[in-house]
């Protein structure tokens, strides 16, 4: 399908934001009618690298990047989104961006309509051209059999399937004229099996005409059978850039996980047999994480890890559980039930919850410390609280309050000058410790702990993670922690569990095979992996 | 069954109204002729003004209440085209001519400023409106007769400063209702101002099928999208004011040309908040509106402003209470229609989560766990 | 499309029935019904309380008897609509012959030229007009005003009659602004120097300016003692504002000195405060109100000194014009028939006359046959009525102008 | 394109123009007084002008009626006793107001229509 002759050539691409290097000396080439699979995990710099090739504003606003892009041979550097769809480079986004209230035909058509000029033109300018919607759906048809599927001209985008949506927005970009490379970001995410199928092979039409295709997938099946070269991002850099024949799934998981991270032993404690937490059937409406049934059980002092790739649904199970956002299905915690969609009901039952959202949830960001470890304890419990008058109303009991956040501030090492700095002038790491502070305060049997990690440096990061196993070992605390750094997740929990679209993909032991955990998140062995439970 | 629930549902604001209606009117007393040539006139009076409404809908900003800007344009007109003693249909193109390019200028204001106020734009017109009425006042009562000298003692306070309180449109009373009117039974027919009015609605559906048309309900779905897509969003939004209170401005020359009496100082007020009663009670929500909407919510929404007082008065047997009865009933319009509005939101993603629901109970009876 | 094509064809059936049965259902013996409109008791009681009293005199149009009482909306200066639409629904009823509106708040003028082409057989009456004296006597059969020109001789007279020597007018700037207010001050004047009278201007604070009502009417505790000691009891005070009365009238009984009347006279403005009187039990009966207030005004030893209209202006112009078109409706008298109008209003007001006179246009001299300016007998507690109506009034107070 | 748009806009402005200068012209009101006042036996009329609704003058008063336009007017009285009077005149060139003495026309006499100066004392 590739016609040999170069189309795109990226030579030693650097990215930096802020110090932090997200892409260094990424270097590959596209030839006509070639499909690259670009495979990686979240924050490898897929795409950082997609913003680049595209002239994103946000590429320049934070200082540009190092290296050379050339199309057709000529040297190129995008200012916006635009000049890259100017030079027939298309992309689809893994959101979609279609207006559900348009048909097929205005969505393939958007903002680029065909028009009739008439009177009120020279009077208002162009705008005021009637759309000639006769044209416009001649092209959607030539675009859509261009594609080589069967779409509705004339269907509303709110009432397609979703597979039918991708297929809109892939066929808007071929409606573009000289279309000559697309970029397809995750585009079989949210599609059904068959959905995928047809897809690909339009994907392989596509290619046969031309058009050379980048395309972004975790569903590494899908890459092996249509790409025909992968490469491999990891850390910002390119670990692989092979041609796709005689490369093995498993391989492709292998490079994207890094087989080099060995599992440290834990020194976990025993859990106990009876079942502490137990979720049925668990439906949640996060936007951006839904969770659509998700089922599975977490024995007593255990530490229970959830992973998986970004809006995959891992975010939404504690969310949903703690009240934060509608809910449904079947969640018992000690054997009681739990009352979804109520967080005062959630607390109540001896759960506590470190928000993921620490800024937006977790603190209290002008408030004092011990004010932030105590909040909540005192809302939830009643605690370090004093009774007045009866108990018809309450003052904070200053006092105690200061005792907790020393005792907190000690234990958990946050570094500050006193129980009375505000939360907002500490560093991220010490920032979570106080999630966590706040959370322990509630001395809870059941502890959610969402991306505890995410964004503080390596030293807090095992503090952090040294906090919960010691809270687990030495009071028995049941924890559920979602994470997404696998190997964090490795080192520390009993079991994990990967949540693939919104559903359970396989539970798996830490010890478990990397190349395992790397086809859960890809769609695939479920069920039919090891199911360690 | 489903079906009629839905229906119910999707039109429930239109249906209490018919309801009410359809009460009020055995109550009230009145000859279903008199009714009638009141709907005749009152529809001819309003529905122009409530037309205005459509576009800003359709690009997403919610009902323009900024609109008031507009029909202040229109009275300005009107009162230079008094105070100069242009009579007639005449006076009336004259009012329009000088309103036009008065609510071109204060709808691109008013669109700066609901740009600057994105997701607040009811709000923000409602205020908007307010700081107009203190602009106006300084012009009507400061700038009129000191710059602009006030030409027509009928048009100046007694006192010599402004413009009066009240003013009397006698010159331009009827100057389009009037120019043709025809007479069917015992009804008398506007048959100019329908025509306008029938002007406006192709220009409505001609509208619609414009690039910029195309452009507004684009970005009255999802203004993210389409501005990815190349359309300038802020731009468009600002057009869709501008054209708003342009036909506001009119509109409001045809309503006070019917009504010949205008309080200088209040009548624009009441301009936005008539308009958007009537198009809630026709059905349309802050994101969609139709001209459908628009003849059913002034049809309906003025059969209660005949019948309700004299209903109420029946009913309670007191002329006050009647009137209280139509107040109420008057300004509850908007306040339920926007709260059922938000009933309707709720539903649809009640509807959206019970798709959410249904497939993992489904998973459930089949006995699957993933 | 569809569904709502359904929607209307169901509304417009109903319509059709209930037009209907609306006609079928009139089984009443009044020979014609008059249409009266007022304000409402948060507006304006007294009006309403006329239509009321009509009511009892002549039923209600919907149980056999003649009268149909709506109202117009409190804030009418927003509903010009509906203020129009309710005075047009009475022209829906084919045996009412006559339109009160008191008071004819704008959008009375537009709702009479609409009831004019529909049904030219309509009498038109207009009371208190909101609206331009032109624009609302080209469309109304009869306007009535409270006759400020004359009021400020009678006023005068009725002064001398009671025994001051010296009259004081309290007002303030934004009150003397007005035409009909300005221009009674200086009837008052001219009339005081004709009469040999001593006339005083004195300034109190606007009430609707910063100091509020309270402010203005302490300034009018303070100041009484010092204006009577300056002037002497032998002096009759009056006042523009509704506010300043009670205070004033309660100075007055404490110090001595003589009040006429209010601007706006009624036994109920100012002297139930000023007395302490509760009235509630009398609402609406002005007799016993008037009888109530006398006993008291004779116990605090005003007998003589104070006087009144012994009946509210609202009242009686309601129940007055409603009156005089039953009248002119039954063939007992004809428009235009000042006697009668006369009549019509006395019949409300036991024991006191009325006086009118037809309006004239300061600009241009001329009289508006159809616009009425009335006013009635000062009542004197203690002593009984004045005929003030009676006085001849010197044609030259009429021309007396602001502007020279 | 662009020429024949700024052609388009130009045309369209002067448009506007000329439609506001026409309403001004053909649309001005002038003031026409009907003086019924020295009718040696007083009667009511009313006035008709240009088929518009009547108007009612009163015996021994003057009326002030608004007519559009400079152009040609009808006017016809009707007296208590259906007698009618009609009559057709012009404007007066160059006047602001026109006065018309109900007694010299309604005896069938030449209408007479005099041009009034503008009124100062307003």
């Amino acid at each position: 399908m590739s016609t040999g002759t170069r189309l795109l050539s990226l030579r030693g691409i650097s990215k930096e934001f802020y110090g932090n290097v997200v892409l260094e000396d990424i270097s590959f080439d596209l030839d006509r009618g070639q499909i690259i699979g670009l495979v990686g995990e979240n924050g490898a710099g897929k795409t950082t690298l997609m913003r680049i090739l595209f002239g994103m504003p946000v590429i320049a606003e934070t200082g540009g990047f190092n290296g050379t892009i050339e199309l057709d041979g000529q040297p190129v550097a995008f200012k916006t989104p635009f000049d890259a769809l100017d030079a027939g480079i298309g992309m689809v986004h893994q959101e979609f961006s279609l207006i559900p209230g348009f048909s097929t035909t205005e969505n393939i058509a958007l903002n680029r309509e065909s028009l009739k000029t008439n009177f009120a033109c020279d009077i208002f300018g162009k705008r005021m051209s009637v759309l000639d919607r006769v044209t416009m759906r001649e092209r959607a048809v030539k675009a859509i059999h261009t594609l080589g599927v069967k779409l509705d001209p004339d269907m509303l985008v709110s009432e397609m399937p979703v597979g039918h949506k991708q297929f809109t927005e892939i066929a808007r970009e071929i409606d573009r004229k000289n279309v000559k490379l697309l970029v397809l970001d995750e585009p079989t995410a949210v599609l059904t099996e068959t959905e995928a199928e047809v897809l690909l092979s339009s994907m392989r039409a596509l290619a046969a005409q031309g058009i050379s295709i980048i395309f972004i997938s975790h569903r590494l099946h899908e890459i092996t059978k249509v790409a025909d070269k992968i490469v491999v991002l990891r850390d910002g850099k390119i670990v692989k850039d092979v041609p796709v024949a005689g490369v093995s799934v498993q391989d492709i998981a292998a490079w994207m996980v890094g087989r080099d991270v060995k599992t440290k032993a834990a020194h976990l404690s025993v859990c106990k047999d009876s079942v502490y937490l137990n979720v049925e059937h668990l439906w949640v409406d996060m936007p951006g994480e839904t969770v659509r049934d998700v089922s599975f059980q977490v024995m007593e002092g255990e530490i229970f890890g959830i992973g998986g790739l970004a809006g995959q649904g891992k975010l939404g199970i504690a969310n949903g559980v703690m009240g934060l956002f509608p809910a449904g299905g079947q969640v018992t915690v000690g054997g009681q039930d739990v009352i979804l969609n109520n967080p005062h009901a959630a607390l109540n039952s001896d759960i506590a919850f470190v928000s993921e959202d620490r800024r937006g949830v977790g603190l209290l960001l002008d408030e004092s410390l011990e004010w932030n470890i105590a909040f909540t304890a005192m809302q939830a419990k009643r605690q370090h609280l004093i009774p007045v008058l009866g108990g018809l109303f309450s003052v904070r009991d200053e006092k105690s309050m200061k005792a907790l956040a020393l005792e907190y501030i000690e234990s958990l090492e946050i570094r500050c000058t006193g129980p009375r700095q505000r939360a907002k002038e500490l560093s991220g790491g010490n920032q979570q410790k106080i999630c966590l502070a706040k959370a322990f305060a509630l001395k809870p049997k059941l502890l959610f702990v969402s991306e505890p990690t995410r964004g503080i440096d390596v030293g807090a990061k095992a503090i952090v993670l040294e906090t919960l196993r010691a809270y687990n070992r030495d009071y028995g605390m049941t924890i559920v922690m979602i994470s997404s750094e696998l190997e964090e997740l490795r080192s520390i929990c009993h079991r994990v569990a990967i949540v693939d679209e919104g559903k359970i993909a396989g539970i798996l032991p830490p010890t478990a095979d990397v190349a395992q955990f790397g086809l859960l998140m890809s769609g695939l062995g479920a069920g039919k992996n090891g199911d360690a439970a | 069954m489903r079906n009629v629930k839905s229906f119910v549902a999707d039109n429930i604001v239109t249906l209490i109204f018919l309801t009410i209606t359809i009460i009020a009117i055995p109550f009230s007393g009145l000859s279903g002729s008199y009714i009638i040539s009141n709907l005749i006139d009152r529809f001819a009076r309003s529905s122009f003004l409530v037309f205005a409404l459509i576009l800003p809908i359709m690009a997403g900003m919610g009902i323009n209440f900024a609109m008031v800007l507009g029909a202040t344009a229109g009275q300005i007109g009107l009162i230079f085209a008094v105070d100069h003693n242009i009579m007639g249909t005449e006076g009336l193109i004259l009012a329009t001519l000088v309103g036009i390019p008065l609510s071109v200028g204060l709808g691109w204001f008013s669109g700066q400023v609901l740009n600057r106020a994105r997701g607040r734009e009811m709000v923000t017109g409602f205020i908007l409106g307010y700081f107009m009425d203190g602009i106006y006042q300084f012009f009507g009562l400061y700038i009129m007769g000191w710059l602009i000298p006030i030409r027509t003692a009928q048009v100046m306070q007694i006192d010599g400063g402004g413009v009066r309180n009240t003013l009397a449109l006698e010159s331009v009373r009827g100057g389009l209702d009037k120019i043709v009117s025809l007479k069917v039974g015992p009804f008398s027919i506007p048959v100019v101002t329908f025509a306008v009015i029938a002007v406006l609605c192709l220009f409505i559906i001609w509208f619609r099928r414009t690039k910029l048309g195309q452009d507004m309900r684009a970005i009255g779905q999802e203004q993210g999208i389409s501005h990815a897509a190349g359309i300038n969003v802020d731009r468009t939004r600002i057009l869709a004011i501008v054209i708003s209170t342009v036909l506001a401005c009119i509109g409001q020359i045809i309503y006070l040309q019917n009504l010949g009496n205008m309080f200088t100082y209040t009548s624009q007020r009441q301009a936005g908040y008539y308009a958007a009663a009537a198009i809630l009670v026709g059905g349309a929500t802050v994101s969609k509106a139709s001209i459908k909407n628009v003849f059913i919510g002034v049809f309906l929404v003025h059969a209660l402003y005949i019948t309700t007082p004299l209903a109420g008065k029946a009913l309670f047997k007191s002329a006050m209470v009647g009137q209280y009865m139509s107040d109420f009933i008057n300004y509850g319009i908007i306040a339920s229609a926007l709260v059922l509005h938000a009933w309707k939101n709720k539903r649809a993603a009640d509807l959206a989560r019970a798709g959410l629901r249904m497939s993992a109970e489904a998973q459930a009876a089949a006995g699957g766990v993933a | 499309m569809k569904r709502i094509l359904k929607l209307a064809a169901l509304l417009a059936a109903v319509l059709l029935v209930f037009a209907a049965c609306s006609k079928g259902a009139d089984a009443d013996s009044a020979p014609f019904h008059i249409g009266v409109v007022t304000g409402s008791v948060s507006q304006s009681e007294d009006d309403l309380r006329g239509a009321e009293e009509l009511i009892k005199l002549y039923g209600d149009s919907k149980t056999g008897g003649m009268i149909t009482h709506l109202t117009y909306p409190d804030n009418f200066m927003d509903q010009m609509d509906t203020t129009i639409s309710q005075i047009l629904s009475l022209a829906d009823d084919a045996k009412l012959k006559a339109i009160i509106v008191n008071q004819a708040v704008p959008g009375t003028a537009e709702a009479f030229k609409r009831v004019r082409e529909k049904r030219p057989d309509i009498l038109l009456f207009a009371g208190e007009p909101h609206e331009d004296p032109p624009v609302i006597q080209e469309v109304a059969d009869m306007a009535i005003n409270s006759d400020f020109i004359s009021r400020g001789y009678t006023i005068i007279w009725a002064a001398k009659q009671m025994g001051a020597k010296a009259f004081v007018h309290i007002s303030f700037p934004r009150h003397m602004s007005y035409e009909t207010l300005g221009l009674r001050r200086l009837i008052m004047e001219q009339a005081c120097t004709d009469l040999g009278m001593q006339f005083i201007f004195e300034t109190a604070p606007d009430p609707t300016s910063e100091v509020g009502v309270a402010g203005a009417q302490q300034y009018i505790l303070e100041k009484m003692p010092q204006w009577i000691e300056k002037y002497g009891e032998e002096t009759a005070f009056f006042c523009t504002n509704d506010a300043h009365t009670e205070p004033l009238l309660k100075q007055l009984f404490a110090y001595g000195g003589y009040f006429v009347e209010a601007d706006l006279p009624s036994p109920l403005m100012g002297y139930p405060g000023a007395l302490g009187l509760d009235l509630t039990a009398e609402a609406g009966d002005f007799q016993k109100i008037l009888k109530k207030v006398e006993e008291s005004v004779v116990a605090k030893g005003g007998a003589g000194r104070f006087g009144t209209w012994a009946y509210s202006y609202g009242f009686t112009v309601t129940a007055g014009l409603g009156e005089y078109a039953r009248r002119i409706l039954a063939g007992e008298t004809q428009l235009g028939d000042k006697a009668s109008l006369n009549d019509s209003f006395a019949k409300f007001t036991p024991g006191a006359k009325w006086a009118s006179g037809p309006y004239v246009n300061a600009l241009t001299g001329q009289q508006a046959s159809n616009h009425m300016l009335v006013f009635m007998d000062t009542y004197v507690f203690g002593q009984g009525y004045l005929p003030t109506t009676a006085q001849a009034i010197d044609p030259k107070y009429y021309e007396i102008s602001v502007n020279n | 394109m662009n020429l024949r748009s700024l052609v388009v806009k130009i045309t369209l402005a002067v448009v506007y123009l000329v439609l506001a200068v026409w309403a001004y012209g053909a649309g001005k009101g002038y003031p026409l007084y009907i003086d019924n006042t020295d009718l040696s036996k007083p009667t009511m009329l009313s006035v008709v002008i240009d088929g518009k609704s009547p108007v009612r003058v009163r015996e021994g008063a003057y009326t002030e009626i608004m007519v559009k336009g400079a152009r040609k007017h009808t006017i016809s009285l009707v007296l208590p006793s259906g007698a009618e009077y009609r009559e057709t005149f012009r404007f007066p060139a160059g006047a602001q107001a026109a006065e018309i003495r109900v007694p010299e026309l309604a005896p069938g006499s030449d209408p007479v229509v005099r041009p009034v100066l503008p009124r100062q004392d307003r």
